[in-house]
């Protein structure tokens, strides 16, 4: 099933919407199925640092991704593996960074929080927080500065906004009119911080009135609203440059990271939103409206299964980065190259 | 004596500070409901409460600025960066209102803040997320820098950190917490006074001077010398400002021969510090050029086998002891 | 006449409304008699460094400084001036610290840009723009975590909005209900940036939407006016503690700093400002509610001129601070003094 | 060869770049309407419009990183702090984005951008205005770091800087602005390569280091020099990173003995890095120990008589000169 095991985005909006959607409903189980074999690695002690799972999440990146355009700029925080492989990143690739190898997306020089991956226009990865803002300004102003309309999807988490950089970036964006969607992704939680005992502000998108910057909030848990909206976000942004923001509310099931018990929220929150659970809400969307049937998913499932675990093989499989390299990536020789 | 993890030393020092003076309060992410993302505070804001021990949001620039401002007008802030990696967010803050204030307001505003939590590398977080800032914030008259190597050290420094009347930084170490180590009973009050570094094992070959995560190995590599017949001191710094100078001249004065070991990039780091003032001061002393033992010159790599290859180690210590030992 | 020349701020709200409008058109003309011959002194190379002078601005801080409390706290960033004589700076010691001698407020160590005076509860002269609105909030804390019911005055000017800490500052303090005043003296122009071209809002007041953060703008050249909301809003604080944003409109007619030919705006414009001067406007009203005739203003504005003179005799007759005192003002000695 | 000034030199090297390649842009505060708050960037918004020449916010850390971003993607920002002391509001974007970035990304990101300005004290500006940087920076991978001290190296470096592909720092200073000096006719292309040092005076008695603010006092302590019969070779770093280590070794094994004169505070400054690796390398050349003069270890203070004080000059590297020649 060659359509469907592809990773690659929604290049041409104007294909079928059936396999479109179908196609975001495989994304999202490729994703939670890496993650969850990356977890039990994690477990087993085969990677190290910080790792942070986005299950739960899954809608958000794969439905704005899907209405964005191939080289469109990506740019999100440590929280990133979906956003790469959404992007196109390979499985393989994938997991070989966390296990820190060189055939690693960044080489396994960068890590779970640092994925990078230029030939699939995903621009990092980035783990201080609120720290790629600036970042994502910089890549929607080349954009402007070379008449491009390519636009630039920033995420970052409602933590994030709290931080200078969120507010000066976002001055900056508006200031000069720059091509950038500002995507929070409304967890709830910055570690296990609840937002509002850490952002004054009942409206998140409020923050964005502060710019004079158009906003809107997303369910983060509907992968096709999420598609949707991204869409005539884009559209408009494409035709009259202007950043946005956009909230998308969601929910993190795991830790905020893999050494956290998250005792901070109940179980009965937890539960609540496995229940809108986006992979298997979109999955009986499309069940109810005769797009999918249950054989075709469990081929898909299958599929992201067989791929999530060949991946931890390949990783396992895979060189280190050799040790006389240290000093390699430090500098690019020459001028002007 | 009793042996607790450096861990439950910081605890601790803070606790006991906390309820000798209501002044003190503890601020940062995380470290009141969820006890500490490193669990340092664990139990503070039950027994002091949410006026004590205070959740910030992500805004280490503004938190570290509130309690700046706070103490400027008597309070006494401890601010916890989760990692002082993050301190690099708030460093205008943190360089130029603290230890300018009293100069600048020709002697009206001291700063009494103490800023701590874990420094230097971890394991596997990648370059972001490992600095060893101690030389950053060494260049800044004004401040004054404790960073212990051990249990009880992290204790008596932090509470004596707590009551100076400067902005002082407790650089701990994220790798040390879970070491244990003797420390005093809880009914003696430990107090070590900053400026004073201390002697963990003497020898009268090679002095080592090391600090933080680097005691560890500098004593490990101390016993393998023994082994060998070099009989190493190993001095501890413990504060890096004051540096305990005179210590570090009697010990080099004795053994002609230096080793730095040090957790930090390499250039301009605190072993260059220390090579200019020990060849100043006594130059005529020493037998071998003083040696250092660094990071290597590069952002620190995600890949264990790297990091391990970036970082200061035992083994780099005894080659550079072998070094200046000429053997 | 020692009621009028007394430099004393409103302490007791009670007084007759007479003595006190008096008093501030005194303290303006004394703000602006001092910074002209500051002027003078700079020109003539006796004053280093940077000097920002608030010609123009008097009715914001008088007006503001009138309705607080002698021991409200007052912070403010390098254009300080006024704000210190305004608290009850003498003039002598602030045109000292101008001249570094060491009978200036803060003993010369600190210049035009770092005016300190812990006893009248002047809490700084900070030159980082937007440095000091964290300090802000940390005296608000200290006012809450000690149960007082003291308010801060921060003031900054419209450029220092887009700096991070802004940001921060603001977040925090809505979110830990902290009694501080977040006063933006919007004067048009940072530097030589109009403030349309640094900020990306129509009404800087939205910015403070972005935290629930209650706002006003006033009309920074009427000093009642200015007075009567701060009352008004400090009032509130007090019973209630909650931050509050005012925008004080207002103009600065020399340039950025004595380095400052100001181009970048027309005559016109700064002309405009000048028929709606502080001074004159308020003078007028007083004349013309027969409280105040010329004599009684004369007197005044030669007291100005008188103690603005002497106090530059003062500063040239002053001491430099000593060569041996050099490494005194690092740190304080002694433990939990 | 015609006289300019060093700010002259940095408006050519900005224009020249600017127009040999597109993708060359200047930002910072008031560098565009303004023509740069020291007059530096005169000429360019007119030359080059709005597009290419952009006056910012006050948002250090927001157009440190947006130039970084803008870099990512194959833009050449140089980016304007109008000084230095206020790129530590930056500090973050500038250390953590700009230097990790090729590392952190396995080679896929490299960042060419300039951060540059004024740097260093200037005159009165208290201890907020007053930040020498590049002990900060340098401690760093990843980052190279200019810091011319004459017209000449000003545009030679800058321009260099500009087409190199990784982030580089060029610390310009206010006071040299309006120094002149020698400077190729524009139609000759003057590149000076970062990395290399220049003996600014030859002598056989003592070498003494400098850079920016320090080389004219080091000239002019060596003129005095001369006339008591001290050779003194002045050696201009011109970069911190890469360091001239080879000229600067060959110059002390000449002369046996060196000061270094330098502009920022003392404690793990470059005079430190400087010594650590002199003895290092050459240990047995020394015939005293490295003496340096530096800032003095106080924040800075207003009084210009204080001011004096604290700063290095002509004197105090004389006095130290006589120090490491035993005269
Ligand atoms: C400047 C900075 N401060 C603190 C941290 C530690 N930290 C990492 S993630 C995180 C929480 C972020 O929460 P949010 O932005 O909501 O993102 P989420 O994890 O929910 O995706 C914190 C505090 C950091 N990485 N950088
Ligand atoms: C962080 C920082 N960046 C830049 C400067 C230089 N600077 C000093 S004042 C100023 C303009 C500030 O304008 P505004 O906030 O409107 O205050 P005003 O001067 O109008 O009172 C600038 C850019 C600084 N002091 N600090
Ligand atoms: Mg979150
Ligand atoms: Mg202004």
């Amino acid at each position: 099933m060659p359509a469907i095991v592809s990773v690659e985005k929604d290049k041409d909006i104007k294909e079928p919407p059936l396999e479109g959607e179908l196609r975001l409903l495989y994304l999202m189980l490729l994703i939670r199925r890496f993650e969850e074999r990356a977890s039990q690695a994690y477990q087993q002690q085969k990677i190290g640092g910080f790792c942070h799972l986005y299950i739960g999440q899954e809608a958000v990146v794969v439905g704005a991704v899907a209405a964005a355009r191939a080289d469109d700029y990506v740019i999100t925080a440590y929280r990133d593996h979906a956003h790469a492989i959404a992007r196109g990143t390979l499985l393989n690739a994938a997991m070989a960074e966390l296990f820190g190898k060189s055939t690693g997306v960044s080489k396994g020089l960068g890590g779970s929080m640092h994925y990078f991956d230029k030939a699939n226009h995903m621009y990092g990865g980035h783990a201080i927080v609120g720290g790629h803002l600036p970042l994502a300004t910089g890549m929607a102003f080349a954009s402007r500065y070379r008449g491009e309309d390519r636009c630039t999807l920033c995420f970052f988490g409602d933590g994030a906004i709290n931080q200078g950089v969120f507010h000066e970036a976002c001055n900056l964006a508006a200031l000069w009119k720059l091509p950038v969607v500002f995507v929070c992704e409304n967890n709830l939680f910055g570690m296990g911080t609840h937002v509002e005992r850490a952002t004054s502000v009942k409206e998140l998108t409020n923050r964005a009135k502060a710019y004079d910057m158009p906003s809107m909030v997303v369910n983060g848990m509907d992968v096709r609203e999420v598609r949707h909206s991204f869409r005539t976000v884009l559209d408009a942004m494409r035709k009259k440059p202007y950043p946005f923001f956009i909230e998308a509310r969601t929910y993190r099931y795991r830790g905020h990271s893999m050494s956290d018990p998250a005792t901070y929220r109940t179980k009965e929150e937890l539960d609540k939103y496995k229940n809108e659970d986006p992979i298997v809400g979109f999955k009986s969307v499309l069940l109810a409206e005769g797009k999918l049937d249950e054989s075709r998913f469990s081929e898909m499932d299958r599929e992201a299964k067989r791929l999530s675990a060949e991946s931890v093989r390949f990783a396992e499989e895979s060189p280190e980065p050799p040790l006389e390299g240290l000093h390699h990536y430090t500098f690019v020789e020459g001028l002007n190259s | 004596m009793r042996e607790i993890t450096y861990r439950q030393a910081v605890n601790e020092a803070l606790e006991e500070e906390m309820q000798r003076d209501p002044n003190v309060f503890l601020l940062g992410e995380e470290v009141a409901e969820y006890n500490g993302a490193y669990k340092v505070s664990q139990g503070l804001l039950d027994k002091f409460g949410p006026k004590r021990v205070l959740d910030t949001p992500i805004s280490e620039g503004g938190f570290a600025g509130l309690g700046i401002g706070a103490a400027m007008v008597g309070l006494r802030p401890v601010v916890e960066f989760m990692t002082f990696s993050f301190s690099l967010v708030a460093f205008d803050q943190v360089v130029n209102n603290a230890p300018n204030m009293l100069t600048m307001s020709g002697g009206q505003f001291n700063i009494p803040i103490v800023f701590r939590g874990p420094n230097g590398p971890a394991h596997q977080l990648g370059a972001t997320h490992s600095h060893a800032t101690e030389p950053l914030y060494a260049n800044f008259p004004g401040l004054k820098i404790a960073i212990p190597g051990t249990p009880r050290d992290a204790k008596g420094l932090l509470k004596t950190a707590i009551r100076d009347d400067n902005p002082v930084f407790v650089l701990e170490s994220e790798l040390l917490y879970n070491v244990t180590g003797p420390v005093e009973e809880r009914e003696v009050e430990l107090l070590i006074p900053l400026g004073k570094g201390e002697i963990k094992r003497a020898g009268a070959d090679v002095t080592i001077l090391c600090y933080a995560q680097t005691v560890r190995m500098a004593l490990a590599a101390a016993e393998t010398l023994a082994g060998q017949g070099i009989q190493a001191e190993v001095l501890d710094l413990r504060s890096i400002k004051p540096l305990d100078l005179d210590l570090i001249l009697s010990s080099v004065s004795k053994t002609h021969r230096c080793v730095i070991a040090e957790q930090n990039k390499p250039f301009c780091g605190i072993g260059a510090e220390l090579t200019y003032q020990i060849q100043r001061d006594i130059f005529d002393e020493l037998d071998a050029p003083v040696a250092r033992v660094t990071q290597e010159e590069v952002p620190m790599p995600y890949n264990e086998r790297l990091e391990a290859a970036v970082l200061p180690s035992e083994d780099k210590i005894l080659q550079a002891v072998y070094q200046v030992c000429y053997v």
